[in-house]
Order: structure tokens, then C-alpha cells, then sequence
């Protein structure tokens, strides 16, 4: 365990494009570095009950969830040989098509970014307080569930 | 009388709103049933306890000091 | 097997983040898809014998590696429930700390991209016939092997 | 006489440059033996042959229209 503050991994609104190709152009500088696994959730329309989601809105329990993501990021680079770990997840309204967590490993060798990413992706929507509303288009939503490891 | 301020998330805020306070507990299983009197639909509703950021599974003793929060079932992601 | 044609997979140098930025950006419109699934090999500056490998010079037996590949793509997306995947390898001089492999897979739920993105490059790395030579700092070059799965 | 055009690759290409021919083969077996007498080093070295931009691991018949390639041990990505 290290005593570093926790990182803020939220973002309001949509994480760009952009800002993805940024990060990964500021890992060119580290030649140590030989894989980067990214993992991208993008909100989905889905149609239910003939209701189209056009949005997810999304709340947190926010000292809560750094504290968590804080204890999680330890216990991943305690595992795997990381160079690093980024995440980020939006908080407030994030429209269909667009990105709302973004989680990025790196490493000398594929394999541990690889697994370290997926291990990360798995346990940020099991263990932190983060919760989607699903805005239909026109009126009303619906609480987002999630279903683990699918 | 010892007063305790409760925040909630998600699905349960539209049942409690998203901060109340409840008088007179001691711990969270006394908590727990004053809640589902004060908010009957709450029986039908899977959330953990949160205790200073810290989910319980046991009965945990409360002060006005505490910050209690009720947790539905995640949705990150 | 579908009969199209095999898809380009090839780019001379190094494959620039701000593309990597822009195919993000471009599945926006597919608002079907939940998960992205990103790796990404990067040209290490690895130390050999004292020498400071500086870029890796990469040559295929393109014709071979195109058909390889589609055979590759054929039999992920029916393995995988994918919406899309794509592939890009570089040729030629790529410099220490730039991105030589880029592969990309997309689907609603976030199981099929990310395994089948990580098969993908294993794949990629073991049956695509593509030779990368390390090049010294001064001159001299080393050439590279994979080790599988690491 | 038969003559057959190979094409070599990665570290091959340091023995035996990128492209040579060799005469009077009929198939795999046969190059394989007349491949390292024309280029000793090959002894030491692993690769697989590709006809037709297929890896043979079995004897193959050649003709003047396969496309021969020598293969060391791949290393992309």
C-alpha cells in the first residue's frame, strides 16, 4: 500500500475521441513500454419496450468510488508488471454513441496489460458506486443494470 | 436524540430522494427496519449499507458523526 | 466464407495515435456497439548486449499475410458476436516508442470485443509472416522473436 | 530443366539475399537438401517453406509456376 492521495477518475460528460488519441501520443515518450491494452464502453441505443435510449445519465457516490478505484489500482499493480493505468468514467449525461469509461494499461509484454485491463474493466463495474439512468427518447428512463463479465 | 443523515443513489432516490435523516437508531439493523417503515417500497429493493464509505454485512453501531449511504446494485461502465 | 476480397492491413511507418483517435471517433454513429477493445504494440527501446535498439524495420510476405489475415478475421467474427474489427500492422523503419500494431474490436456487450481482441493478436503475432529487425543506435541490427503468449 | 525462383525472408535474407533460383528440383524434399548445400548456413537455421503462400509440412511436387518462399520464425506485431 502506498499513501498516495486517490487519483479522480471522473470526467462530466462524454470522455472525446480525442482525448483517447491524446493519451496514448503522451505514452511515446516511455520506449520501455512495448503493449497498451484500452478498454472503451460506448452507451448503446437500446430499444426497450419500444423505448429508445438516447443517454445515459450517470451518478456516483464519488469519495467513495476514488477510494475503491484507489484500492483496486494497488491491487493491480501489485499483480501484473504495469508501466501504467489510466482510467476515467463520465459522470452526468453521456449521449448514445459515446464514451463513457475508458481504462488504458501498459507494459513491457502484452500479457500483463492485456489481463490487467480486463481484470481492471470487470472489477470498476462490479465494485464502484456508479450508477447509469437510461433516458428515453421523448420522456422517462429506465436504472441501468449491469450483468457481470459479459 | 441522536439524528442521522442518510444519502441514497441510483433507483432508491426516486423512493427516498437523495438525503433524509432518521431519528433515534443505533445501528444499521435498526436502521434498516426504520427505513422500510418509512418507506415501504423499499422491501422490494435489493442496496447495501454503506458505513463511512465502507459497505457492512454486520450490524454496525451508528453515531451522529456517521455517514450512512444506501447502494443499489451497481451500474458503471 | 464469405467470398470479399482481403482487406489491406498494412501502413508504411508508424501508425500515428491521432489515427488511432479518429477510428475511435468513427464508431460513434454505431450506436448498436457497448465495448471497444484496443492493443496496441509499441516499439520498445530495449538494451542488447549494450546496444539501444532505436527502430524496427519491418518487412512481410505481404500477398501471404493479406490472405492470412482474412482467414484470421473469417473465423473470429464467427467465434465472436463482433459489429466490427479492424487490423493495421506497419512495414518499414518504425522508431522506438511509436505504435507498429493496432487492432480493434467492437460489439454491444464487452466479453465477445475483448476476447476476441486478444485472440486476434495472438494470432496476429503467430501466424502472420512478418519479420521485424531491430535496429541499433550506431548501426548494427539484431532480429526480433516472438514469444508466444507473454 | 526446371528452374524455380525463391523468395526469402527476415533473417534467411542475410544468407541468401531476397530472391535466388535453384535448377533441377521436383519438390520440397529435394530443395530442401539442395537449399543447404547451395547456403551451408541454412543448416542452423529454422524456417518453414511455403508453396503457393501455403507452409508444406509434407513433400510437395514443384513446377516452374510455384511461388517458393523460405520462412524463419515470425516476428510481427
Amino acid at each position: 500500500m502506498t499513501d498516495k492521495k486517490p487519483k479522480n477518475i471522473f470526467v462530466q460528460g462524454a470522455i472525446a475521441a480525442s482525448f483517447i488519441g491524446e493519451s496514448i501520443y503522451k505514452h511515446q515518450t516511455q520506449k520501455n513500454i512495448g503493449a497498451h491494452s484500452i478498454f472503451l464502453g460506448q452507451v448503446r441505443s437500446d430499444v426497450i419496450d419500444n423505448k429508445t435510449v438516447t443517454a445515459i445519465e450517470y451518478t456516483s457516490y464519488e469519495a467513495m468510488a476514488l477510494e475503491k478505484m484507489h484500492e483496486i489500482r494497488e491491487s493491480i499493480f501489485s499483480k501484473y508488471s504495469l508501466t501504467c493505468m489510466h482510467v476515467y468514467h463520465s459522470l452526468g449525461t453521456v449521449a448514445a454513441g459515446e464514451i463513457c469509461l475508458f481504462v488504458f494499461t501498459s507494459s513491457a509484454h502484452r500479457k500483463a496489460a492485456i489481463d490487467a485491463c480486463e481484470e481492471t474493466v470487470e472489477r470498476i463495474k462490479a465494485e464502484l458506486p456508479i450508477w447509469g439512468k437510461e433516458l428515453f427518447e421523448g420522456e422517462g428512463y429506465q436504472w441501468k443494470e449491469n450483468s457481470l463479465g459479459v | 436524540m441522536t439524528q442521522i443523515t442518510i444519502i441514497a443513489f441510483g433507483q432508491l432516490t426516486d423512493i427516498t430522494g437523495n438525503r433524509f435523516t432518521i431519528d433515534n437508531i443505533i445501528d444499521t439493523n435498526t436502521l434498516k427496519i426504520q427505513l422500510e417503515e418509512q418507506y415501504p417500497l423499499l422491501k422490494n429493493r435489493k442496496y447495501a449499507i454503506a458505513v463511512d464509505e465502507q459497505i457492512v454485512s454486520e450490524n454496525t453501531l451508528l453515531n451522529a458523526s456517521s455517514t450512512v449511504a444506501l447502494l443499489p446494485p451497481f451500474s458503471g461502465g
